[in-house]
């Protein structure tokens, strides 16, 4: 027995992926074109017994859900581009002090207010590169409304798993499309906590060096009493100010992830062995680069095409092998090139790359992919 | 009354990095002394700080401790609050954390009546970045920021929280020790949001700018210019001038933030 | 392929997003076909022309939306003459017969929609579904039962009898305008 | 509430010589020399609380005569 | 006749290239190792008849400094990573309306509150990346006290010249090192003014496409009486909403800097035509990379160095052409690994890139770089 | 007296894009009034609006015009009257720009009583973003994001500001446009931070989904609430209930931050 | 203070019938008809002003009777 | 290579800063002398240890860091442990007599620092002027007229008497200990 068929926008099965995922906390502050998930989590949470609350700007948003997350529950926060501006300084603490939490941007066009109910992938090199020094990052991107639901679960269970905050990177067109989706059940859904520390308070050391690099986790109030700051920190989460905790703290959150890649970084491809052409894409784009494909291939053109779930961190090893395989590279994106450096960086002069961009808010068509294909092949 | 307070600091972060004769020192002592009056569970304490030489106490106390951001103190403490109601949440914050980069939380906190702690160390002064002047220096005061002196006014911080719709407001200093405890005690056992400004002494990026360049002369400063609330009401405006009362200054039975959250789960389950 | 595609045009508050809704829902009670339902807002979230757009296949659907309708229904005309060019070459335009549709190269009816609405229906805020029933023959892999039940889901409980009636009524003028012999 | 019990200096490597306990003191028991706190005369001491409560540096404790 | 010798800290030679350059608006919020700019300036702008202002923090900061461009001061603020995580959302709205300012980031160590008094070159891409949506960037990076004083000014010129903000990016090092400095003479400074006007208040157009792509700036109160948004907007400065005018409003603010990159684009080098081995380098790091360069020639090694002034626009073309001349290229930098993807994506596999990289509030050891010159050669 | 307001609005930009009956048109044109009345140098004038529904005041309005980002409005302007005071400034914020996200600006603006005039229509909910409620949505009300009814508490703005140091408060509403007008005048010719709370009203996001679903219910609904100050101060708490003080709240003679600057430049120039 | 003067349909583009004028005027002058202003009876105008200073789109004006 | 390092240490409040920052400053009455001077605070901006660096050279400085100092001078027992082992090995340390300094490998002079500036200047505080005077004539790029003149500039108009006598207690000192020979 599977569940019935639901029409679901994208932002509304953000809802529905958290609710599955177990998050009962959410704070934000409304913004176009992410509200839908505000407001259907503020109707959905206290069902679950989880609370929502609307905070009075997206800095405190953001400082809300941490502070959630500290006393243990799954918390999660959706905005767009200003927001997520605004959430960059605590969302840089949320990855110094590893608290697992989910940061939603629904994509619109920017800088600034720009055009604010037309989609944009412009955020992803934010999403990298927004909070001011070296940290680490995790963001997914869905394509898909089905894809919106597997990936809020799977950020869920990513923060919780390696201990760190999430970003997830909607574009207006998925967070406001709507799809006829069936969402697995409850009991088909894997589901990740937080581990929790196994030894009493008094050997409890909040920042352990273990052996996966995440140290375990007891919610506030459950009798470790420990610290935490935004200052580099030993294992024993003060401060010491010494130059080696800054690269031992540093090297642990990067490894954490570095080390996990296989786990976090999630794409699907379609390339046969003899294909020349790939197209590499995310998110809403990717619909019309697999659109473009398959009428590449009726047309005999050896092309195919990868699909990134996980934008960052970012697949370097799976672009450096690719390139060797294939002659160009098209990467399709609704900005002015943000990926795309990503891959150049990691081809190396081995493939031809090539992009394609729009970043005046309409979409780039299957059409526009497709003669692409043609003139490269 | 005998306190019981070594068991709230950790122990091995003493002596504390703040100078000779600073006033957080003698505040965050008396608020561990409040806790133990309090009778507080300590496992169920979290403090949550921002960043300054005040946000520092949050390394020393021994409970769930959060050093967080420059600012942002409240709204932390609001989510590990609402998450999880039954936790004693003490914000400890500075005049520049909390009054210039914090204001609004501090109103909205205030605004949201959450049962919040939020005790604001007020030296007058960005201590721990060397002296730049806060919204609260005192007008004509000197500053490394205000070389020709200071133009800025100061907020009175009761009247603020209280339009803001805090339903707990106090006042303290440094050196009335035993009317802070009470103060703390007092505020600590409010149900709501509740605000103590606990006047404190920066001797070295304050008092050394301004010729009182000691902390004995400093508290003797506060001395002077606090009045107790009860003897505050009946000053005439004259006599007010250059002094501040002291005491609870507001207090009102008002409902609670997450109290009204719960009420909302247990309604809406129910009908489930 | 079988990839069919609708585009409901018009101003703002017109309702057309809410009738993109319904045939999507609709799309919940056919097995097997597949729906992706997407609008666009003027500059900004008010204010402005207003678009849904609705893609369906029994194959998985790769770009959501609309790229050459099938059925183009525009009620202001600014939206026809924004979007009337696009319309697939045997595609069908339904418009209201305030609309100026000179040149068109497709199929065209123009229909007293708001007409109807304000007379028959007595409720102007209801062409929307008096188009749903218009257009229901024209897209043959939703059944009518399907889009009837989308529509009690969809609009405030207590407007499902003046839908109802709407729809109806522009199911009659359909007939009347022999729309999609 | 005076305290029936004498100051003692239970944390001595804490003190910085502020010189904030020396104000307090009602009956000048304390003093700080070479930057260090000092008791000058402890049955001067009335037990009265103000330096313990006034510290900075909670260096300072008025204990039970028998606690010390 | 030239000047007197002084010793200035780097954070004070950025007062005196402001003051210089003529700016005569300054507020911010104090932040170590930033504060000395506030407090140079509170005392110096008066005196100049200019405005000093503390704000309340770093996002009203941001805004003042646009606010007075407006009313026709040149502008600056100051702060250090997490005040400049606060100044996104702001910066974004004056690169998109177009205000000439300038944002003086000295780098401490992040993320969070890190490592507050150590130096670092960690927010090189927050630089680029950090506000949302695409946008155009200008960043200077100077080495030395003497290139502060320079690069001040330069940036108020950039500002005004291309009228955008400007970011100048110090590192901890730089701004607090003090060294005997000879400042040039106020008459011997080029000093570039916003260009105003020259039509009527009727015929005027506040963001006109002129033909070097940058529209005359009239201050506010002069008559002109023009609207001015965050949102995409035609040359009257009113948003239409239309996709072309996002796209043409985006390109042109790029095209303004993409083709004044020869006047733009900063750098020295010191490369001899059979030279395999070159160190890239900005900031403090450089003076490391220049004392190992100096020793490695000493040991006969070719090697030379190449100092980048300017980081952002990024000197695409310079690295493109470098890597066909050399063998490596070493880029050592006080952060994991930032300004070197850039270079890896530009060399796109012609040159071997080797980073050395430290982040821990250390600085890079000349024998460090000179070991991998040698390593390398 | 005959107002000449079509000089001071872009007619190419009329109709505004506001729905049918809210209240944003009718305060900007009784603000146009004002200008009128006041005769204030239209090439003076600078307009700075946030986002939202009333951040589009500045687009329709004939002067330097700024439409900034989400809640900063008054920190642009801070930088726009200190660089030039002989700028008259006006902020146009909405209850969310102003009250909720800008919340801090607005009472350091406060404190340093610079001389803007800000004028916040409060419709009592984010209209814009399609009616999530703001700080100043009645709890009990319905938005969207109070799925089972508002519990936040709404600030009093008018002592908010006056807790922060303003030196001119006043509230007027859209029904009342006489009393608007004068009070509009008044700010615009004090001299220091003048702060007007406009009542709006919002059918569309705001009636709608809390039963007063037209304009004019909901201008009844503003007639019947308000009070005129002169008034309101004899009432009793109880017929206090539910109502609000229109008119100037408070006003006060009080030193201007950019006049006080000015003398700083002055006195430091004379040294020199 | 009340004008000499009477209503004017200045900007009748502008209207969108939202039918706060029509509240305002004592003398029931106006009337929303198919969603636009309209004067039912112009005699009846006092020139109160109260239309023109109500309506969002300042879409009335009260003139002297001669501008008319 | 001319360059020529010089690390003074010790606790924050004792004015190592200070001090560095007047023998930078003196260079500036130095024709063709190029000078560099750096600090470096404790883990946050008070607090802890202290560290004061200033490098000379005629020619263009390009690393501004003491790399291996040919003068160290120690005001406490944590600074001496911590900089100790980096001094050249022809260079010359200079502590307070109250530290202990065995494995010294560098020629190590141990001063009555704090005790002269506490008995004979009568001001603890001025020890790290008398450290300059101590160490003055093991500059021999800067002359002491350069660095009185540089004292006069940098400390407190009314302390500028005391600090004087402090720096001649130190020549002094200096003299005694026959440094530099
Ligand atoms: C976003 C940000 N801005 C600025 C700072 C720098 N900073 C740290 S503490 C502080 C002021 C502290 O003053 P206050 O809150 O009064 O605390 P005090 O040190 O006086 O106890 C500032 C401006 C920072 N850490 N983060
Ligand atoms: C940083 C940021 N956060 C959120 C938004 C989305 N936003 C635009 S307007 C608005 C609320 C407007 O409400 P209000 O100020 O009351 O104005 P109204 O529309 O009601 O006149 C919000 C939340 C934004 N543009 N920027
Ligand atoms: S600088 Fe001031 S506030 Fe900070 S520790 Fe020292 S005395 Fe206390
Ligand atoms: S108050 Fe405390 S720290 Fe100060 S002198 Fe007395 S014992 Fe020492
Ligand atoms: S207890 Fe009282 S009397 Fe005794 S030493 Fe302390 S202050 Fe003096
Ligand atoms: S949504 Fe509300 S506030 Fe916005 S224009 Fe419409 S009625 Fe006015
Ligand atoms: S108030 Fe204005 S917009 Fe409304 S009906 Fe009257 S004229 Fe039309
Ligand atoms: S001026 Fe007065 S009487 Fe005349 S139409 Fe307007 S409201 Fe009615
Ligand atoms: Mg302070
Ligand atoms: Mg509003």
């Amino acid at each position: 027995m599977t569940n019935k068929a639901k029409l679901l926008q994208g932002d509304e099965a953000v809802v529905e992926g958290a609710i599955a995922a177990g998050a009962r906390f959410f704070a934000g502050y409304p913004i176009t074109p992410a509200s839908e998930i505000a407001e259907g989590l503020a109707e959905k949470l206290p069902i679950h017994g989880g609370k929502f609350i609307q905070m009075e700007d997206e800095l405190a948003s953001m400082a809300c859900i941490i502070g959630a997350s500290l006393s243990g529950l799954k918390s999660i926060t959706a905005t767009s581009g200003p927001g997520f501006s605004l959430k960059q300084e605590n969302l840089g603490l949320g990855m110094m002090i590893e608290a697992p939490c989910v940061v939603v941007n629904v994509q619109r066009v920017g800088p600034s207010t720009g055009l604010p109910t037309s989609p944009s992938q412009g955020d992803v090199m934010q999403a990298k590169w927004g909070t001011h020094g070296d940290h680490p990052v995790i963001a997914l991107a869905p394509s898909s409304v089905e894809e919106t639901f597997e990936l809020t679960v799977k950020a869920f269970n990513f923060a919780e798993r390696f201990r760190t905050p999430v970003i997830l990177l909607l574009d207006e067109i998925v967070g406001h499309m709507r799809e006829k989706v069936v969402l697995p059940k409850q009991d088909d859904i894997e589901i990740w906590d937080r581990k929790k520390p196994e030894v009493s308070s008094e050997d409890f050391n909040p920042y352990e060096e273990t052996e996966d690099h995440i140290p375990p986790m007891p919610a506030y109030g459950e009798g470790y009493r420990y610290h935490t700051t935004g200052l580099f920190h030993d294992k024993t989460g003060f401060p010491r100010g010494t130059n080696e905790d800054a690269k031992k703290l540093m090297d642990r959150l990067m490894a954490k992830i570095e080390e996990n890649m296989d786990i976090i970084s999630l794409y699907e491809k379609d390339i046969r062995d003899d294909d020349e052409v790939v197209v590499l894409a995310y998110g809403s784009t990717m619909r019309s680069a697999i659109n473009a494909v398959n009428r590449a291939r009726n047309e005999g053109i050896k092309a195919g095409w990868i699909k990134l779930k996980t934008l960052w961190p970012f697949p370097e090893e799976l672009i450096k092998n690719l390139s060797k395989d294939v002659n160009s590279i098209i990467v399709p994106e609704l900005n002015r090139g943000q990926l795309i450096k990503e891959v150049k960086e990691h081809v190396f002069g081995n493939a031809d790359v090539r992009g394609i961009n729009k970043y005046d808010g309409t979409l780039i068509k299957p059409d526009e992919i497709l003669d692409l294909i043609r003139e490269v092949k | 009354m005998n306190y019981d307070i070594d068991r709230f600091f950790r122990q091995d972060k003493l002596p504390h990095i703040w100078c000779p004769g600073c006033g957080h020192g003698t505040i965050m002592a008396n608020l561990a002394r409040a806790i133990d009056k309090a009778n507080l569970d300590p496992d169920k304490i979290v403090v949550v700080s921002g960043i300054g030489c005040s946000g520092r106490a949050s390394g020393y106390m021994n409970f769930d401790t959060l050093h967080a951001t420059h600012g942002r103190a409240i709204p932390f403490a609001t989510g590990i609050k609402l998450a999880n109601p039954e936790l004693n949440v003490i914000v400890i914050t500075g005049d520049g954390d909390g009054a210039a980069i914090g204001g609004n939380h501090l109103i909205h906190g205030g605004r949201r009546n959450i049962d919040l702690t939020v005790i604001l160390m007020n030296n007058h002064i960005y201590g721990m970045t060397s002296g730049q002047f806060s919204p609260m220096t005192p007008t004509g005061a000197n500053a490394t920021t205000t070389p020709y002196g200071n133009i800025d006014q100061n907020f009175n911080l009761a009247d603020l929280t209280k339009a803001s719709g805090a339903s707990f407001i106090a006042r303290g200093t440094a050196f009335n020790t035993r009317q802070l405890i009470e103060i703390f005690n007092d505020g600590l056992l409010h149900k709501g949001f509740s605000f103590i400004e606990a006047i404190s002494q920066c001797p070295v990026n304050y008092g050394r700018r301004n010729n009182i360049d000691t902390a004995v002369k400093m508290l003797e400063w506060q001395k002077e210019s606090s009045v107790n609330i009860k003897k505050w009401n009946k000053l005439s405006d004259e006599e007010k001038k250059g002094k501040f009362p002291t005491g609870i200054i507001y207090k009102e039975d008002k409902r609670e933030y997450t109290e009204m959250y719960q009420e909302i789960i247990d309604s809406v389950q129910k009908e489930a | 392929m079988d990839r069919y595609e609708i585009r409901l045009s018009g101003a703002g508050g017109q309702g057309m997003i809410l009738a993109g809704i319904i045939i999507a829902e609709a799309v919940l009670y056919e097995e097997g076909l597949n729906v992706t339902q997407t609008q666009s807002y003027g500059p900004e979230s008010r204010g402005g022309a207003s678009r849904a757009e609705v893609v369906l296949s029994k194959e998985v659907i790769d770009f959501p939306k609309v790229i050459k309708p099938d059925i183009l229904v525009a009620l202001t005309q600014k939206a026809y003459d924004k979007y009337s060019k696009d319309v697939k070459e045997d595609g069908i335009v339904i418009v209201d017969d305030s609309i100026d549709t000179k040149d068109s190269k497709n199929k065209t009816y123009k229909l007293p929609i708001f007409e109807k609405a304000i007379n028959e229906v007595e409720m102007k805020l209801t062409a929307n579904i008096l188009v749903l029933g218009v257009i229901d023959d024209l897209i043959p892999q939703i059944r009518t039962s399907s889009i009837k039940k989308a529509i009690k889901n969809r609009v405030p409980e207590n407007t499902v009898a003046v839908n109802m009636k709407a729809f109806s009524v522009g199911k009659k003028m359909a007939e009347g305008g022999n729309i999609g012999e | 509430m005076p305290n029936k019990g004498k100051v003692k200096i239970t944390h001595p490597n804490r003190c910085k010589g502020c010189n904030i306990c020396v104000m307090y003191c009602p009956t000048d028991v304390l003093k700080v020399v070479d930057g260090q706190i000092t008791i000058t005369d402890i049955d001067d001491c009335v037990g009265c609380n103000n330096c313990e409560l006034s510290c900075p540096d909670f260096v300072l404790e008025v204990v039970e005569e028998d606690d010390k």
